[in-house]
């Protein structure tokens, strides 16, 4: 076995050392019934590198890769070019092989590339402090929503979703509400250009811990959330702000300077891949001081060592279960180090001139694939306001649409029908992203074929 | 070599990624165009390049050396497994394609499934939890979820003194009061207490076995048995499984559930600070409550994916929910995948053989100078406990374990278990060789030795690492948690003087 | 442009420094009239790295991948697997981007493990000191011959080089004596089961500098060399072995067992890969310690500090151009240093035990290629004996052969009239390689697709 | 942190590569099967991991620190090109594949070749050679042909004083006499004494330009004429182009044959010393006898390879021959196309720029502290050159660069032109920004002030490398050249005593 490295002789000298006849003798606190005396039937035996890495890659070569297809899903997941020096640095030994640093002394490395992270994540979102990123943007909402329940002391009950609010998302948060007896207010979204607003502030009351918006929002829309936000402040509820899109914020307003309480999100478009859904990066972050020992999840701070070097180390840890055991602030134990080191690392080669760039970049592309989509018969665009996503409606089941350009090797968007199975009104709308990884000739295969599928 | 903040070296106007200038043409961003500086410094490629190389060579890692870790499994990362997860129809695939164009991915998240249920004999798993603490959750929502659907309202989870920190932390999420369990003088949990506290009003037990004493619960089945008779679940926490993978199934001892750290014994890297992985198996009173989605193989063997919309055509009614947006951490699927290939039935067992035996050897080839306090009643599992009965009087277990941070190596676990005065739990892991063992124990044997002598020198350990201690209470007193430029009076604000080496 | 970290700030507050209006002031000892005004028309101008990415990938697409197709070449480079762990290490920064280490307190990362490769080839060839590599089979191949005439010192002229000599080798050798003048005795090969190694010694005279013998050779036999070592020896000549598959070295003996003088051979089928040919890895070893100051190449040796601490050098530099300007012992500067870390790194995982098994997989499944070939009628096994790699006869033009498989995915071998093209003789001669990523699968594909072919 | 010797720590029982057991079966080999032990001893994946990771920390590199190499172009190496590198269509096709399956692989060389003649200037291009030497060699090589193609035997090459070693080197290395060019006061070619020198006996003249004081030879044109006047060559050593690229194309100013550093211009990783790359550019006059094998384009954009048996058919009958097996180094010609690609003509113009700015803002920000010999008459190329004179009496240019490397450093080329005393050549690349050269200047500022002093310090400098100074007469005197096991008594014999760390 490539990975032991014990030889024969290496073992018989330390069963001596221990005075033990063989190594069954060290399992004899386990009944003798239970223990296990060949190797566990029905499955394979050890193979050799080679072996394995040609099954795997069979497996591999039966999944269509986005970039063999004309590629067009987004809806909290989008395909970005990332660099190849972000994956070089993530595989460095000394970052993908260290533990949880714990020990400072020894963990600068991840210590300080937290810190950067922390303060790249708090003015991306234009906020005052982030965390050292949680597991994903669907479990930090929830860790937002559980947050703004523990603010309000119980003394509050109600979490208002936006309709607009991704469902997985608002799925997640109902899944866990369900054992903590939150009241959720949620509904599907309708069709409209414009979300309703209206309809949301409409709902938040005295019982009402927060608000939960999306922006952009699950159909690609973008407002003003400062209406929002006052009428929250109003009833002494928080706004929590989800962006599934970090590369929007190089383009549009951040939710921090509209009067967001929380800001979460899904970092995966930074550094980290499709990778069918995960490991991603939960982003979190909020924009008040007082919050911050409230906050989900592992904090690094700035100090100073015994010779008054600048350091740094974990912080305020007495809110983590493994301190505060039964009293802390979240399930969140392991988090998504290196995931976040990806984010940092890209976010770091792009700087704001590159992020800025890219988000106008994807935007421009997504302008030319709304103009070119909307003159495919057949097809309405809903949004007047878009980043570099958009809902359009077909006139017919859009899940269908899909599963029929998919054997043509066009991956043409993630269908409303997936997203809300139980809402029939949806089932005609097809949500299409747009990056700068999208050519020309992506945008137009998609719109002939559409054509000739719609006619 | 000191290495400046990002936002001390980078500027605004760098960047280390090519793309088009701007055009001119109009946006559709609804006004919202962000206007202000939004203060972010890029770095060219050489620069970003050299920035984190020179960051990474001030961590310490398991390519650098040995981790003496308790109850967190720092074992080699093979490179293969690296390799294949960059694969592009595992890394290049997004999680709502079409499932025809995904089966290759399908397949994995069900052999991988199918190994899990094989190697701890449940009936079913719950992949998408995203880590150990995430997979807690799951398992004790399952229990809940069950319980409620026989309209039985329990209130109690019982978890020993021992316990991972998570442990009630996760009880107490899910709505549970927690109550402790009390361990007998030789370090496991007393049955008859247990018993005597089993009542009607026990939703469930939470158990690690191994223990975190590194000692195997030997009335375990005595005590799902008991659990079971009362009506309540057994919940047994799987960060130890590395001690007992192909030696010991878990279902065979009456576990209800139990999550798996696919970041410990499954070799998925650690990363400084996760991705993990904590799929859960459920045994088949637990398994209809499993949250969505997930996959199965039909009798033709095609395999499907399960959610919302479909769960009445696969028989999945009674899911508690979902627990997270998608799939689960499929890249971490992939890696544990490739090494369950790589190993077999055959390795696994060996793992779990040259784990136990390796942390005997440590155990062994030191209780004669520290002190062991379990070790007279026989073998531990997967780790070596020991007290710091003996030191010096103003020498602590931290100054122990900084003092061999000066040695070359990463501290133990310490002050955990609590059970135990000044704790230090060692676990070696399979892949430490003997010769990396016995240098370890040469270090650790020194060390131990100043400790007891009281040399001064280990109060202010380390002295040969990048950093000095660091003062952890007055980062909790003012906690500077974001880089804030300094007011420059002229000059570029954001190039620190402080320089890079 | 991401890899130029100046900024336009910098350029100008550098150019007040140094006291230049502009940066062409810098470039005023270039006569104006060869100056540039703007960039080189013709080329295109710089480009994203995912427009660059994407312009590689499709010209790499256009190649069908030896791990695509049933695979069978050898002819001096092998197939084989090379483990994870490898590239990863080779990819360590402070490996990749070191320099050649002459500054040995800050290489000493370099310089053990070329100590380590030292002491690994020269065990695998049965010699005494091996240096630092040079830059593949071939010139080594030449540096060897050349050695033996700076040891002949200039008194022997002629060089005679074994007909089952690599002809691209014997080429090169061939066009470097072209230039020093040494007199050259080569042919090809005969189509018989068995080398001709009485024609061979009978060529050999007191005028010999140097006789020079493949082991295998290159229609894959495996022949003793001790008769020829003995003959070369009384004639006062040295005998020079080629091995162009190191991995044979793990079943079959050593040339320095057998007597050789030099041994020299390719490094590529252990940690380097196929790559089109090139970087290789220059392989080259002495069993005489007198020979060792008239070895080409980088030597490292074992030295202390000035703390008494065991640490490496180059040494014995005074034998290289660099120092040495014309009375240098070879033409090289720059080796192979990274294949060199990448051989040793694999021949580590490898070990005695593994190099050995990994031999007599290859054999085995050699074995196991020869007998289904011999069943294909119109095909004829010309080896008595072979190691990984034997010549097969098809009664009609190979070249032909194996361009008809090819378009069927099938890379049958290499014919032998692509490697001798002037001699019509060998003209049916195919050259099959087998090797432990060969599948039993892949050997019953070209043994039906001959079947088929031939009838 | 002290790493054993791989044969003090190895076994030859243990292996990271599983494989299956041999057979029983009879083998083919001849009857020469391999007895004997051979010593090679093998590692786990883990153990192997962590030695080569461990050494690799003992290395500076690049990705660490500036290098502020002369002659040597240590630029930063892009990731891009690691990646395209090892896509499989060019890191896993054999190199006598049918040319039919490998038609990417050949377009690859044929557009090197293309930017290569287009930022030249020139003609034909051999992209064989392995290296610069070997690059050297073909081009010389190739005069030598043409010479005797046109019956005329010439014997000497000039070689100025102050060129690399190699020049003089492959000279004799193709049987020729190297006489020496003088230098002007200025550090440029004598252009009236070599027009003295020259005659019907010169077969060709080697100049390095910009020259290896970091001068552009300003009379190139005129010494290019002149050797064609009495029908010699001119060869140009392209070490040092990056200075240039984009700014000056060669053939305009005569050159023949220059070969170009893949390895240095167009940034392909040094690797610790190879693997390099050293196509020859040539000019009309020397094309046709450039050696075998080459690519072509034919006139419908289709690509050829061109070998011995179809050389006829391409019109290339009179190449020298063959300068190695196959087709030069693939793996370098990926990642300096990516390179130039990246690049564009625009980028590799300021390249050019780049590296003379940033070497000309070293030699003016030291040049108060250190001599710079040829610093008054203008500005430097890509290099800046200074000279001991000011040191105190014992301090030499060697302690100097000694003590850099306890700066953090690199040191500098040192002793090298030989033209100037104790000289000192810097290369600081257009890929080092400014903040990194402030650095720099002032850590070397800091170094020359101790050198003036005649601080003793520096005699035994370095001090905080993984070695002290090294005893290179012991290593020369008695020739350690690989590993042999101590005898040992009893006991282990491959596991030395002096342990891991």
């Amino acid at each position: 076995m490539r990975y032991l490295p014990l030889t024969e002789a290496d073992r018989s000298a330390m069963l001596e050392t221990i005075g033990a006849p063989d190594v069954d003798a060290l399992f004899s606190d386990v009944p003798e019934e239970a223990r296990l005396t060949g190797p566990i039937e029905g499955l394979p035996m050890h193979a050799s590198e080679m072996a394995v890495e040609k099954h795997m890659r069979r497996l591999s070569k039966k999944n269509l890769a986005a970039s063999d297809a004309a590629f067009f899903l987004g809806a909290g997941a989008y395909k970005h070019h990332v660099p190849a020096s972000v994956d070089h640095i993530i595989q460095r030994g000394e970052f993908l092989t260290a533990y949880t640093p714990y020990q400072p002394e020894i963990a600068q490395g991840t210590l300080q590339m937290l810190f950067e992270f922390q303060t790249q994540v708090a003015r991306l979102y234009g906020c005052h402090v982030a965390n050292a990123s949680m597991y994903d943007g669907s479990t930090a909402c929830w860790e937002a929503v559980a947050m703004a329940s523990r603010i309000a002391r119980g003394k509050k009950r109600k979490v208002v979703l936006s309709g607009a609010l991704h469902p997985h998302y608002a799925e997640v948060v109902k899944t866990m509400a369900k054992f903590t007896e939150d009241e959720i207010a949620h509904a599907s979204p309708a069709l409209q250009a414009q979300p309703d607003n209206d309809g949301l502030i409409a709902r938040i009351d005295d019982d009402t811990s927060c608000v939960v918006v999306q922006y952009p929002d699950i159909l690609g829309r973008v407002t003003d959330l400062q209406p929002i936000a006052d009428a929250a402040h109003e009833k002494g509820a928080l706004l929590i702000v989800v962006n599934t899109e970090p590369v929007a914020l190089g383009a549009i307003k951040s939710p921090g300077e509209m009067g967001a309480d929380i800001v979460v999100g899904e970092g995966q478009s930074l550094g980290v891949g499709l990778q069918f859904g995960g490991p991603y990066l939960g982003l979190f972050a909020v924009t008040s001081q007082k919050h911050v020992r409230q906050m989900p999840g592992r904090l690094c701070g700035e100090t100073v060592d015994a010779e008054g070097k600048r350091g740094f180390v974990l912080t305020l840890s007495t809110r983590e279960q493994h301190i505060r055991r039964e009293k802390a602030t979240s399930n969140i134990c392991t988090n998504s180090g290196l995931c976040a080191l990806a984010f940092s690392v890209h976010m770091t080669l792009l700087g704001e001139k590159g992020l800025r760039r890219l988000a106008l970049e994807n935007h421009r592309l997504a302008c030319h694939a709304v103009e070119r989509l909307s003159k495919v018969p057949g097809v309405t665009v809903l949004n007047d306001s878009f980043f570099n996503e958009f809902t359009i409606r077909l006139g017919t089941d859009a899940r269908k649409v899909v599963r029929t350009l998919a054997e043509r090797d066009i991956l043409a968007g993630v269908s409303l029908g997936r997203l809300f199975p139980d809402n029939a009104d949806l089932a005609d709308g097809l949500l299409v992203a747009v990056t700068e990884t999208t050519t020309e000739e992506d945008i137009e295969t998609l719109a002939s074929a559409l054509e000739e599928v719609l006619s | 070599l000191e290495e400046p903040l990002l936002f001390e070296v980078g500027h605004v106007e760098t960047t280390g990624v090519d793309l088009p200038e701007p055009s001119s043409a109009a946006t559709r961003l609804g006004g919202m165009d962000r206007a202000e500086a939004i203060g972010l410094p890029g770095l060219s490629e050489p620069e970003a390049v050299r920035h984190y190389t020179r960051l990474s060579r001030q961590n310490y890692g398991i390519d650098l050396g040995f981790f003496p870790l308790g109850s967190c499994t720092m074992k080699h990362n093979p490179r293969l497994n690296e390799k294949v997860a960059r694969m592009p129809g595992f890394a290049d695939v997004h999680p709502l394609q079409p499932v025809q164009t995904v089966p290759g991915a399908l397949e994995v998240i069900n052999e991988l499934a199918n190994w899990l249920i094989d190697l701890t004999g449940m009936h079913g798993v719950a992949m998408s939890p995203k880590a150990g603490a995430h997979g807690e959750l799951c398992g004790i929502l399952c229990i809940r979820a069950a319980l409620e659907a026989r309209g039985d309202a329990r209130k109690v989870v019982l978890v020993p003194e021992s316990a991972h920190g998570t442990n009630p932390a996760t009880a107490a999420f899910a709505g549970y009061e927690v109550e402790d369990i009390p361990a007998t003088a030789e370090g496991r949990v007393d049955l008859e207490a247990l018993k005597a506290r089993l009542g009607p009003d026990v939703a469930a037990v939470m158990i690690t076995n191994p223990n975190t004493c590194g000692l195997f619960e030997r009335d375990m089945k005595a005590i799902s048995d008991a659990v079971h008779a009362v009506g309540g679940f057994v919940y047994c926490d799987g960060a130890n499984f590395n001690a007992i993978v192909g030696k010991v199934r878990p279902g065979d001892l009456g576990v209800d559930a139990m999550h798996i750290n696919l970041h410990k014994t499954f070799s998925t890297p650690h990363g400084g600070g996760g991705p993990g992985s904590g799929p859960v198996v459920l045994s088949e009173a637990l398994a209809p409550f499993g949250p969505l989605p997930y996959v199965v193989r039909d009798e033709d063997g095609e395999v499907h994916l399960v959610e919302e919309e479909n769960a009445d055509q696969y028989g999945h009614t009674q899911a508690f929910g979902r627990m997270t947006a998608f799939h689960g951490q499929m890249g971490m699927f992939t890696r544990a995948l490739t090494y369950m290939l790589s190993h077999g039935a055959d390795g696994l067992k060996q793992v779990a053989e040259d784990a136990v035996l390796n942390a005997n050897y440590v155990l062994r080839s030191l209780d004669d100078v520290l002190d062991a306090p379990f070790g007279p009643s026989g073998p531990c599992m997967h780790e070596a406990l020991f007290s710091d009965d003996g030191f010096a009087e103003d020498i602590s277990t931290l100054d122990l374990a900084k003092g061999l941070i000066d040695e070359g190596y990463h501290p133990m676990t310490m002050y955990f278990p609590l059970v135990v005065h000044g704790a230090m739990l060692i676990e070696p892991t399979e892949t430490e060789s003997k010769a990396a063992l016995d240098q370890f124990i040469a270090a650790l044997r020194s060390v131990a030795g100043r400790a007891k002598a009281g040399d001064a020198t280990l109060k202010t350990a380390p002295h040969y690492a990048p950093r000095r201690r660091l003062d952890e209470t007055l980062a909790a007193r003012k906690p500077v948690l974001a880089y804030e430029e300094p007011v420059a009076p002229s000059g570029q604000p954001t190039m620190s003087e402080q320089g890079g080496r």
